[in-house]
């Protein structure tokens, strides 16, 4: 059940150290940067961060890991001209790494939301990233078996929701949020706009509220 | 590989330069397919873009979630909700459509690509990619959507110069740097060269400002002629 | 199960009859804690609908890509393009949404569904289901989506007669007809008793017309009672 | 790349005997009946068909049954109220049947979409139809490894089409048609509305173009 909440502060209370916490956005589109703010404020640390970059200039995921707050990084790029925050964490040996390539990243998740135990995935074969992990031929092709990433908590981004909690997105805005809302046990969303029930067209939602437990209204209609 | 090559017989090019890149562009542009699904990888192969007709119906893909890409967005059109995977602010052609991540790499791994265009450090003659990292020790690594792209589209052409810097070949017999995937790519794209790789290793398409034997000769890879 | 009882003893209605289908259905409507996302099955189970309060937030799941479905569709509302799992017209309620088979499973095998309510032919102690075909030689076998739905939903409710027709009791040792689900199932609804299945065996929340000794004569699995 | 073609025996043209087809539709809803009509006059057979119910009365799927094309079902539920043309075959040892898990089926069939070669499922574990099948516990949980449907061609219902293939559904007659259009060498769809490139918002395309290739236009707006 969706709770429709009246800061971010309140929308991510309740996050634990340790967590394992799935942040939407590819650069900076669908980036929930006042969750994440937020959850700077709100303390939690040693956490694990699934997120597909790992972070960009001094704001947002970069802060985060700024304020020591991560454990580990799972991301499929960390390496931008501006992820100086990461870079430095990295080559100090203060955080952990697993790259994962963005396709196995997203099914990955998908996995996980959709109750499947692991998947084998043509991804990687014969690359650095298969190592260690089990490989078949199925058909004449060459797989490596993958395991879902569960998240404690999903961030994401959004444009509008229902107080049903459903979502829909803005363009490629969209990435990896709709799947990051089914693979964690608590989904947390901003969004820039709420409307009421029957608001949004049933054919077109994206996120139904089902994947949904909180929405923070956030940005320029706030104030 | 499921793009046939229309030319009968290699042509060596010997009273012209090498390709520029601009050039290098044009030439995979004009070997895609009208109507093909494509997907531009980051940096050189984002150009070209440029050279595609507007009337031959390709659609480009992006990875972070749309088909019907545009040209890049300029001015009042910068929209930070709509980049390419670069990041870089695109539009929106009519007929385009957005999906999330999960579904825009299952688009890719389920071959329903037609063409993937992607740079390259290294190739070798059975069309081994890498691209994705140098194997330096200080290097982060970051691969984003490189392995699913290079294990996703029907072809897999690359665009790169086809010598490093040291002089030595980028076509090898076999890749010393990290792989991004096996026996994937199917052309190669460079300034002095249109080769073909795979199964039967490097066939060279055409050349420009040099001759195949000139090539091979600097090559560690055995080079064939296209035969008619 | 996550849903827990909140009863601290057996109760025995002794001074009433058996509950009456409709009386089952209401009973399970009301052991639906508010905002829950529910499927109902075919059959029985869809009645179950028709005692959910308005107010209690409880959205329906129809397997066939829809969450927020609402009641049976008549006259001019009816719309082919809009029917639950059993093909019967439904209509859609305000913050409903619409998604393909895929999603909807994915969504049920996830285990995002908080109750599922099945009919069953065989439910065993240990909460085995047993639904979808009677074992019957010259039986069309034809599983629907039976098999995700006892796996998929936090918890499963089984709403069933609790004596067949031979007089045999429905909740067995073992199965003896072929498996939905493994240890899927939490509760029993039926006419007699509510009871609790599961790693612990059968036990009786409520009786209805009949006590816990009688039942329990009529039965090869052991009752044990709630403990305050 | 999509053609819009004029009629239903066009837009299945070239289908092969011994082809697996896959049909939409749940019940009645999302039924490509105008294409499964022209599928009987075009001719194939020793068809194997993949569809979540084995045909209703005596039209559509039933008919291919009745005409006899069909070596084999492929379905969730064949047993219904009206399903007597199948029954009459299945009793009489006229055609095969494989039952699979609804959920399956559509997983399944995503699967082969997705380029996933295998994936592991809990749906059916110690039931008749995991028999046969590996098994694994992954993380304490039990899965069955079930492997991809592939279908050579894909009939579908749409409610709406534009020129470039792309697709939207009407309500719950959306079901297999998505997930079955990516799974198919060629996807065959009909539309009860065709509009113009950019008549479909962007955000809101179900299906998109790439895994369409031919449309056609029927029902009531042809006359």
């Amino acid at each position: 059940m969706t709770l429709v909440v009246d800061t971010a502060l309140e929308a991510v209370a309740g996050i634990e150290d340790g967590a394992t916490v799935l942040i939407g956005g590819f650069g900076m589109a669908g980036m929930p940067v006042a969750l994440i703010d937020a959850l700077i404020e709100q303390g939690a640390g040693d956490l694990e961060i699934v997120s597909n970059n790992a972070g960009n200039g001094d704001t947002g995921l970069a802060a985060l890991l700024a304020a020591g707050r991560v454990r580990k990084m799972v991301c499929s790029f960390p390496r931008q001209s501006d992820s100086y925050v990461f870079d430095e964490l990295y080559r100090s040996g203060r955080i952990e790494l697993e790259v994962v390539p963005q396709g196995n990243l997203a099914e990955r998740m998908r996995a996980a939301g959709a109750g499947i135990g692991a998947f084998f995935c043509p991804t990687g074969v014969g690359t650095p990233l298969a190592e260690g992990k089990e490989q078949r031929t199925i058909d004449g092709r060459d797989y490596v078996l993958e395991l879902p990433i569960k998240g404690d908590v999903a961030l994401i981004g959004a444009h509008a929701a229902d107080p049903a909690g459903n979502l829909v997105y803005r363009k490629t805005a969209r990435n990896f949020g709709p799947v990051m809302a089914t693979a964690a046990t608590t989904t947390i969303v901003q969004v820039s706009s709420l409307v009421e029930l029957g608001g949004l067209d049933p054919e077109s939602v994206v996120t139904p509220g089902i994947y949904v437990d909180r929405v923070v209204r956030v940005g320029q209609e706030d104030s | 590989m499921t793009i046939a090559v229309t030319a009968h017989e290699t042509i060596e090019h010997l009273d012209r330069a090498a390709l520029s890149r601009d050039e290098i562009a044009a030439r995979i542009a004009r070997d895609i397919p009208a109507g093909s699904f494509v997907n531009l990888g980051i940096g050189q192969p984002t150009t070209v873009a440029d050279h595609l007709d507007a009337g031959s119906g390709v659609v480009l893909h992006t990875e972070n979630g749309m088909l019907g890409m545009g040209p890049a967005a300029h001015g009042d059109d910068v929209d930070p909700d709509l980049t390419n995977a670069g990041k870089v602010p695109v539009t929106e052609l009519p007929g385009a459509s957005y999906f999330h991540h999960a579904d825009s790499f299952a688009m890719m791994r389920g071959g329903h690509l037609d063409v993937c265009v992607l740079g390259a450090f290294q190739v070798s003659e059975h069309g081994d990619l890498a691209n994705w990292h140098t194997g330096a020790e200080d290097a982060i690594p970051a691969v984003g959507g490189a392995m699913d792209l290079a294990i996703g589209a029907k072809d897999v052409f690359v665009m790169m110069s086809l010598f490093a810097k040291d002089g030595g070949s980028k076509i090898v017999p076999t890749c010393t740097y990290p792989l991004t995937g096996l026996a994937c790519v199917s052309r190669v794209y460079t300034e002095h060269a249109i080769l073909l790789v795979g199964a039967t290793g490097v066939t060279v398409v055409e050349t420009f400002g040099i001759s195949v034997d000139e090539l091979q000769a600097r090559m560690d890879v055995g080079l064939r002629r296209l035969e008619g």
